[in-house]
């Protein structure tokens, strides 16, 4: 327990996660600090910019072996896997639409925290695959898809007519997906000669954009936090409980297959996160009986908080006892 | 001056295509698009903002009262799904060389 | 269609949650916001936008007629201190599953 | 409660100066300006917004009844040289100790 | 050929142009992501600062010669030629106002495109003088003027009263050109000294912003390549047809004054390429019978991608015969 | 004389300097330039986060020192003493409420001003203590509260209810007070470690994104300007001859207490400057009888450009003198 104390306290001790305090604190104290539209978005367009380029440019250096493919594998069946049995879980207690977007967003991932945990590793020194950004990507889309799904099989109206070409487009082509995936092509296509020139954009001010998005943040958390009341005490445990599941069975799932320990944390990131961003616009779209507020709140003031002060040290605590 | 119609509709950004193409078969192709607008209505805040796209858009479309059918007819389907809102008022035309009124 | 009522703003930044709260109070629980309006009132310009702090929002909302007496009542006051203006209108909402109407 | 009335003049950002000083030469001095509003008139889409400077601005101003014909004869040559449309209605101002027709 | 095809690709395989396609297939596979306003006019201005601030930098180093006088005197006869001659091809198909509109159009030039070939001649290490961009600062607003001395002697009601006033500051005063204008004159005043302070944001972050920029521009010419259809096909040969010329011109007018390879270079590009911000601001102001979407979406959808794709690399072919 | 004449010459040949008078220019001349919203917020946010954040780091760095304790009495000295008297000169020709809304706004701080200040040491090669961070911090809130006790005392309905909580949450924990303390309180847990990895961010671009900031406010001063003529010449006396009072006292104390150098210039800016942001904003909801275009224009359109023109260069001529 030591070790994982210790852990935690360097993670706390991090710009990231000190400023993402910071900007919760703002809204407690009720101060009137906010990062104005459309910076925020600007950010994490930046970010996803900044972390597909290098997977991509380090993905051509590694090439794209068996270890790339089993992991993309093992990425997609947890991106089916967790949706459909969150699914019965959620169905304990929600309707077939609640449960189904809440599935579907704890099946998808949160990409903020996967740069904040690569953010985390290469401050120990830890070392990680390119790789993993792919799996990233790979990782969004398919519980949108899988959501749906549950929804036309335990409705009534079982016909129920989906615009089937715009869920697609929604899944595969959403922005972030989209610029990500865009930019791992392009950092692939360009390689070294590209990461040199863009180096002092991608990589100077990554770590500092990253501080600056966290403190947003962590204002966007902790205003959705008085929702939480109306959520009730088992969706909260349920987005604490689940992601540390979800990130047991995808550390196992990680050795199993023999991912080094900084690609482990990373995909136990994966499967711990859910989605704020792409699932809530694509489930209020094609799901709009489920409730908004119980999908986002969750994800964004709990699972998110969460994931980035304790989870990511807890995770790491895993790995250093499975990996020994 | 003569009269015409205000149309205004404050809905999700997602659903604002949806609802100019609705507008566009109504036979009103003219409009006018405010974004990130943030509010409250019956599906809770939309204060994220650009952060969880749940933002809206307030669209506002001058056009001729006979119209005002067909524009009802697009457009209720579509606050009935997604939620949002539409009213619609009366407002005099400055006449200018093109105009609502002088289509 | 029916008659509702609309509401429209435009204040100090600053004030916006004071007016929300004084619309809320007053039953009227849906609106929707716009901000960094630029504008000129009887205080001068407010140009320096976010810079300064000094910019406006533009807030409307719509309501049954009956809830613009204590919509008046709760406003005035924040008006008649900090500023700002405060105008109402007659428009025909379209009925849809949820409205302002059918609540 | 008072009658005045709201002007609306949506017309591209080039023009706003002109549109302000004509609106002030008619004697309104107060105005509200949003923008950054897209949309679709006669002369096309203004979508690329600050990119090709080609974005609109939504103009609002509310005054007393009296001013509007000075407005028209301001502001329709302006329309009627660059585009934009303008639009008038009837409002009740809630009395405040500045408003509109306490000037 | 095959030289040039060489020269092409490795113009295309950049992150300039990758992400300028990347923008583009955006736009086609119909993804929701897109650059918010204010975001492309903060680039813009960014770049515009940052090109200038190096440009007055350099200009101080290499002084006031012959050699500058020259060039800047090429500038501005080829500013005032283009648009009285490209008038003339125009009016065999269009009214006077949308030629003159669309004359001044390409009598202009687009800032974007010079800095784009400014980072290729980067990449290869080829030099370039920084009096180039007093060059560029000089041929943006000449056009215009041309352009409405144009519409004012071939419209019949003669006595067209044109608000001189208005114009000229609209030609001289707009945001690019004074914002260029200023950054150069700062530039040239604090020298050696001021560039070494600025330098880890005007020059580190140049080649970052410059790729997300093009991103914006690949989603906003893809956005115009619908409005062509109603633009004909002789207006889309002029596109293409009317650069290749002007830089043909304008490389021979390079090699009669002896510039070096990267300066005659980035003067083909700026007799290429067409405005598509400052001259369309300024036309509507003061050719309001003109339609807008002509003279924007050929100079934005056609000749804007024409000139970074295909563009730049085969002026520079044309360099390596006339030089060789 | 030709000392002080040489630190202007060297403080306006700074790109800062050069950059807001770019702005001036551009107003001046009607060109159409502007920085759009919400991009000055955003630069502004960055300047107090990076300033924050290294004053904090350079706090854990000095410890706190006695020196450290009289540096911040010191500053909250002149904090509360500035706006009282003060106040009493603008009674000779004001009301209570214009004239306790500018004393306020007098006895605040400008941080641009300091930060400029900063960056001028620097590039003299001047140095500076982290802990001057604090002290900005610690002067920008009493003058409101200052202010407000006097329009409770010198007006005539003595009882005048004030939502207290109300005000001192605009006193204390307006965004730009807590982010600014918040990053210094970050800066000292994370220390050293933290610095390096937010390094390229916080103090790469530090200069760079000062220098567009100085464009900004150049406009937003410039603009102001007009305003100035409902102002009278009593005010606008006032916006020049106070803050070299002010400074002037400043320094005095800075002496005394034994400051470094270049501690006591940055001391003796905070003296004079004026806030035209936090102020403001509190006094519209506090004294909304006072006229906002009488305290925002003075302090904006007159003290701050004297400030950062003329001011800083002046100020440090008066340490060479008395610390000679
Ligand atoms: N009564 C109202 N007045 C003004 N705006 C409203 C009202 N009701 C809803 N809205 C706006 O419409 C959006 C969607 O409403 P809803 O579909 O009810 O969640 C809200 O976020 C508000 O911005
Ligand atoms: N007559 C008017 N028409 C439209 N907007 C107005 C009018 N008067 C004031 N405003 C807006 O309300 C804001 C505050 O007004 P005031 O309190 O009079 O300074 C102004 O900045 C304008 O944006
Ligand atoms: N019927 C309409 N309803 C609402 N807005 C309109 C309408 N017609 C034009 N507009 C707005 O006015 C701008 C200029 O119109 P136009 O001069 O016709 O191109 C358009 O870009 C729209 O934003
Ligand atoms: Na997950
Ligand atoms: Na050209
Ligand atoms: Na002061």
């Amino acid at each position: 327990m030591d070790m994982n104390g210790n852990l935690i306290m360097s993670n706390i001790l991090n710009p990231p996660v000190l400023f993402f305090f910071l900007g919760m604190t703002a809204v407690f104290v009720k101060s009137d600090l906010e990062i104005p539209a459309p910076v925020p978005k600007l950010l994490s367009l930046y970010l996803l910019f900044a972390i597909g380029f290098k997977g991509g440019v380090e993905l051509i250096k590694s090439g794209v072996t068996q270890e790339v493919l089993l992991t993309l594998l093992a990425a997609m069946l947890m991106a089916c896997f967790v949706p459909i049995y969150t699914f019965f879980i959620l169905k304990l207690k929600l309707d077939t639409y609640d449960a189904a977007a809440i599935a579907a967003t704890y099946g998808s991932i949160s990409a903020v925290t996967f740069i904040t945990a690569s953010a985390f590793l290469t401050e120990l020194g830890m070392d990680f695959d390119g790789y993993m950004v792919a799996a990233l990507a790979l990782m969004e889309s398919p519980a949108i898809i899988v959501g749906l799904i549950l929804v036309n099989l335990f409705t009534v109206d079982g016909k129920r007519e989906f615009a089937w070409k715009e869920v697609l487009q929604e899944a595969f082509l959403n922005s972030s997906v989209f610029l990500l995936v865009g930019s791992l092509v392009i950092g692939f296509l360009t390689g070294e000669h590209g990461w040199q020139v863009l180096e002092p954009f991608t990589q100077g001010m990554f770590y500092g954009v990253l501080t600056f998005f966290l403190l947003d943040m962590g204002l966007v958390a902790a205003r959705r936090i008085k929702d939480l009341q109306k959520t009730g005490i088992f969706l909260i445990s349920f987005a604490i409980l689940i992601p540390i599941l979800n990130a047991g069975i995808g550390l196992l799932l990680a050795k199993l297959i023999g991912m080094s320990q900084g690609d482990a944390l990373l995909f136990a990131v994966l499967c711990a996160s859910a989605s704020y961003i792409a699932v809530p616009a694509a489930m209020r779209l094609t799901v709009p009986e489920a409730n908004p507020s119980l999908y986002v709140s969750t994800a964004l003031a709990v699972t998110f908080p969460f994931n980035i002060i304790v989870g990511i040290p807890l995770y790491l605590y895993g790995i250093n006892l499975l990996w020994r | 001056m003569h009269l015409v119609k205000k149309i205004e509709i404050i809905a999700n950004s997602f659903e604002l295509s949806k609802i100019l193409d609705g507008l566009d078969k109504s036979g009103v192709h003219g409009h006018a698009v405010i974004r990130n607008v943030a509010g409250k209505g019956l599906r809770g805040m939309a204060e994220d903002l650009d952060m969880t796209m749940l933002d809206n858009v307030y669209i506002i479309a001058f056009c001729m009262p006979e119209q005002i059918k067909p524009v009802v007819e697009n457009i209720r389907p579509l606050l009935n799904k997604f939620g949002g809102t539409c009213y619609i008022s009366d407002v005099m035309e400055i006449r200018s060389v093109k105009c609502v009124a002088s289509l």
